[in-house]
């Protein structure tokens, strides 16, 4: 109960605070938290990095196996995307089957990737029809303090830039090779905290939010994907607002996923 | 869209601007709505939108089950959207995969962001639409269906949730795109508005938009719902003006 | 609570009224309620129906897909019947796996749709050992106020009477073609209340009753399936007389299930 | 029955009327049940009827797991029939399947309408089965099993619950139906009865009968069960005659 | 409640009587429960055996059927060990997938046949990389009043000394064979009771127990492997102790699971 | 160990006696213990050892989910460890398997064992033990990560828990085994000690060990452990002498 009265407190915190354009980390509404990125964090995948934006921290890791492609795509690889909210994380996450969060988060990741057209699936086809790579994008998020979505995309995004096709282990070539990147898709992520619409929430603010939106750049000048969640109403000003934040945003976050460097 | 590996891209517009069933790039599919389509639920609606057939039952204010997500302020609203194994061209396996389980998370979280939730606490609002038949835009379907079925319960809001995809097809921007149509596309954009805010509760997108075709399609969609809503509020008004029917087909 | 007293009232007054020889919508003992086949009601299916008994309806559909045959039944496609009892059909039903009663269905009407050898499984065969058509029958229950067997067993023959294999799709054939229909079985339920039993129970009937007795019965005369169910018992006497009945009443629903007209 | 392309039907009855086991048509398989051979179980029984092998437990009336299933006025019966991995030809994947889910709840039902519920209510009685051995006929003999556990526990009933299954073999009407017989019989009717009433409160039926057999099959059923029925009591009689003894076999 | 006031009772009991050399059935520390072996129990397995220790039953059957070797192994068959927890034999069991109790048993017993080689599994090979043998090893707990491990890889390892290979059956081979079994291991469960460290104990044992410890010993002098589990600790000179204990006991009851003689 | 049908057996041990990674027969891996790596968690570790990469992360005295789980007279210890999808060379399935479960209990009963849980009935002490990169020992390097984490979270003991695995290679018993050891060596025994006490909480072992190298195994085993818990309560003595600092890399 006193859990429940301190997140009633810190809601109104966060929202007074917005009223006079201020955050609780003293951060401006256009602002990220720090961001770290670290590839290569785990060597037992074929690529991989350690992604923090502020104390929110996602290991992404890349596997590619020989497998079967689809029916309906037989001279394309297959790419699969998984977010796991694991309770080592946050106080709120429970053990078991992946919650919605966790299948949203997962989602919207994977809706950037592929829509974006990240990595060229027709060059992950070994024979067609019968053969073809399977791409695991595994992002595990070990500490949440807000604004998962960014920070597993851009752990996602510099594990695949870093990774390498494992082809000669599974006797496919003669030599490993790096998997070929054709675009860098970055998610940014707004809360709306009353009148203010501020960038990377903290997970103080995404729970005083009333309304998030996620949008997802590429670095041609698209939109590749949205997402509005949780309870709330953005205008179709505030979406376009949003949209110009996020292509300044993506710019700047695209330069230090692929660089990998700070 | 995306559909990697693809054999062949239809044409999609014609020379003189029509789509591939005729339409206009802001033309909408014919759409028929029925209020109280069931007889079980509190609430309930069929909609008939092209080719797509969607049910929504609402039940509650009840009690919340399992007990653990009852809350001490508020009602609870739970939402399901799921496929028949029939809907689409595949046979899909019974059961919420990851994708019906995202849809229900934002049209749950849409609509929470209208119902009078306040008014009910410790009590679940549970809103279940099934998608019997399938043809691009089932979400905004299922919206359009869960609004007026939640509606027929008498459960307060502030306002009904017309609800469309817009897409870019061709190289246009498009309302209310079909399987085709979305299917060979260039982006999709499934949205739901609060038309007496003129806000939107429910936005996703996929595909590929510069910012002035994204201004465009917004735009296109909230116009597209305006539209939506006077046959939304038209179903209502039938339903109550001739009193309860049976039947979830026309 | 409430809810659990208004239905203890209910279950008293159905039995009050049938010690009289009466129901509750003002039926004979002997009486179905109105039905409506809809057939073709889904067209993605490969065969469908919207069938309505009163105010219980279920929309049944087909789809026919290549797999692979049983290892001991090389020679015959596979059929497969499932009924989902979802909770937008009745305030009852829970969402999550499937509960027995939802089993139940499922296994009754299969049992029926298999005993009567509805279709030949073994024109389901491509190659034999290898390749076979698998025939889903998916019953997808939309409004529940009671019989939900015999609705789902109409809707599905319906479905499947007007289903086409889809051999050139899938490029087994050069042409669709439709599917076989051998043999028309047709489930008649019936519950106890008190003394009568009656055929056709709505909802507050099948709370209120003492037993439930489901009889299948073909076109040439044969029982090819029973299941007695719920609480209660029936003499040797009540199955053989409820059987008779069954009969009298299977004529009359297998005409409309092949016929689909009104 | 109606094994799809089965390879060739074994001659089931001889010129002479017996079976393919030498029995008679009216002539059960040889049975053994016996009364309390599990040690934890507050009651159980061990059945050996041809050749398969069950044993039943019963615990209760104890406190309801899960909670919500507690019925204030009366004991709910939870019955669960399984079978192990090894107890057919083909290895079954440990769990219950959608048969075993079936079985499990026409069972329960059976029970229910004999056992005096309302005596305990806000319990639970729990019904075990479990099949290590089968050759056609498990349910039965596991409703023969579950009735000597229920008694061996004193729970108190209308009645025992004695059951068997009648089929058609070779075109002629056959009481207890083994495995072959099973396979490539006409029919198949497990039933169970209530003695004292004489009504049945477990009834299937698969397969193919002419009214007139069906009648005769009941007759023929019911008779059996009635044999069973003595077999049931003297094995009761024989429990609490000698005292409790060890062991699932004999 | 009075449950639980009752365990606690018998707790006490438990280890006053340890405390002074005793158990509650009269046993000696050191002093198996009467042991019976019956093979070949179940006939529709391709080998079996009821073991009982004291009141404590288990089933175990094989069942050996043609599936797929492993990728990395593509020269040996595969051993799959499970055992089922079912609730007819204890009042703490419930229904439901294999809880960790259950998973510690299979795994336990798995561990032992596995790292004694008990069967040689290059043997069930048929078709490197393509085909081989599938050994089901599956236990069914009948009746628990404790030490389910000793008795269920007693069991199994009785049903494997009988097991035929159906080779004819599935035309594999011209006629059936016994599996060839290597090597016999033998596990011993102890618990400690206070000062006391007892050898098979029971469910009240177990459950006062205050660490347990099985150790595995084959016929040739080796440990092959061990586990601690439950509440409690053992010194490294208790653990030594109780090694040699058990090859004591493993001799013994190893004669027994190979002969099948009681 | 226990590979079966592996190609060929790498040389483990140089006739100088030393191993693959030119480690003598009674020397660690080196090992690296941060206490405080992560935010959200009431206590929390960071642990690399060798190729190993472990998280663990502590919640609680805090209320039990699922309820039915509480106790009235002592906490509940509730244990997941877990291993990433890419923490092993062949992709891992998300989620635990039986490994995981298994593991998960043992590693709970060793921290019941030293826990002082009876000063927080009622409630739950959760332990999450995360595996990031395996490379042999992970759930030794658990118990270190998880007995620091808690240490951090104030969780009252008796004491740490070091843990190491100790096996045999080329014949020769040998401490904290890496992945090449432990997939073509002879035996594996991971164990916990209690330093204070000098007894086991944690012991498992597979392989082949006579009775004198089984208890060679154990004194070396414990001489491992005591070096791990030296650098334990160094780990968190820097921990509490400069602050609290983040990052779960070094």
């Amino acid at each position: 109960m006193s859990e429940e009265i301190d997140a009633e407190i810190r809601t109104t915190h966060v929202l007074d605070l917005a009223a006079e354009g201020k955050r609780l980390d003293g951060r401006g509404p256009d602002e990220y938290r720090k961001i770290t990125i670290e590839p290569g964090f785990v060597t037992t995948a074929d690529g991989s990095a350690l992604v923090r934006i502020g104390d929110t921290a996602v290991v992404a890791g890349i596997k590619l196996e020989p497998g079967k492609p689809f029916a309906d795509t037989p001279n394309a690889g297959v790419l699969t995307t998984n977010a796991e909210l694991i309770p080592l994380s946050s106080p709120t996450f429970e053990p078991g089957p992946p919650q919605p969060g966790a299948i949203e988060v997962s989602r919207v990741v994977d809706r950037a990737i592929r829509a974006a057209e990240t990595i060229d699936l027709t060059r992950l086809c070994v024979t067609p029809g019968e053969k073809s790579w399977v791409c695991y994008v595994d992002m595990h998020v070990i500490d949440h303090s807000g604004n998962l979505i960014d920070t597993s995309l851009l752990a996602a995004l510099s594990a695949l830039t870093h990774a390498i096709v494992p082809a000669k282990r599974f006797e496919i070539a003669d030599a490993d090779y790096p998997l070929d990147i054709q675009h860098y898709p970055i998610e940014c992520t707004f809360v709306r905290l009353g009148d203010a619409i501020v960038v990377d929430p903290t997970f103080d603010e995404e729970r005083s939010a009333q309304g998030r939106l996620t949008v997802a750049t590429d670095e041609a000048g698209h939109v590749v994907a949205m997402q509005k969640g949780l309870i709330g109403a953005f205008s179709p000003d505030d979406v376009k607002d949003t949209v110009r934040r996020a292509f300044r945003h993506g710019d700047e976050l695209r330069a230090r996923a692929r660089g990998g460097a700070p | 869209m995306g559909s990697v590996g693809a054999k062949e891209v239809p044409v999609l517009l014609s020379p003189e601007g029509l789509r591939i069933d005729g339409r206009k790039l802001d033309e909408l599919r014919p759409l028929s709505i029925r209020a109280g389509a069931l007889h079980q639920a509190d609430g309930s609606a069929a909609v008939e939108w092209g080719a797509n057939k969607v049910l929504a039952a609402v039940y509650g204010p009840r009690e919340v089950h399992p007990r653990h997500l009852q809350q001490n302020h508020k009602a609870v609203i739970q939402c399901r959207y799921n496929m028949a194994a029939f809907s689409v061209d595949e046979r899909k396996r019974p059961g919420l995969d990851r994708r019906s389980q995202e849809i229900s998370k934002v049209i749950g979280e849409a609509f929470e962001s209208v119902v009078f939730v306040e008014e009910y606490p410790r009590t679940s609002i549970d809103i279940y639409i099934e998608v019997l038949q399938a043809n691009a835009g089932t979400r905004c379907a299922g919206v359009v269906a869960a609004s007026v079925a939640l509606a027929d319960a008498g459960i307060p809001m502030a306002d009904l949730l017309p609800a469309v995809a817009v897409g870019k097809v061709g190289g246009a921007i498009a309302l209310d795109l079909k399987k085709e149509e979305d299917n060979f596309g260039e982006a999709d954009l499934p949205m739901a508005l609060v038309p007496q805010s003129g806000r939107l509760v429910l936005l996703q997108m996929e595909g590929h938009l510069t910012e002035p075709e994204l201004a465009q399609a917004l735009d296109l969609g909230v116009k597209g719902c305006r539209e939506i809503y006077e046959q939304m509020k038209r179903a209502l008004r039938e339903r109550y003006a001739v009193g309860p029917t049976a039947g979830a087909s026309s």
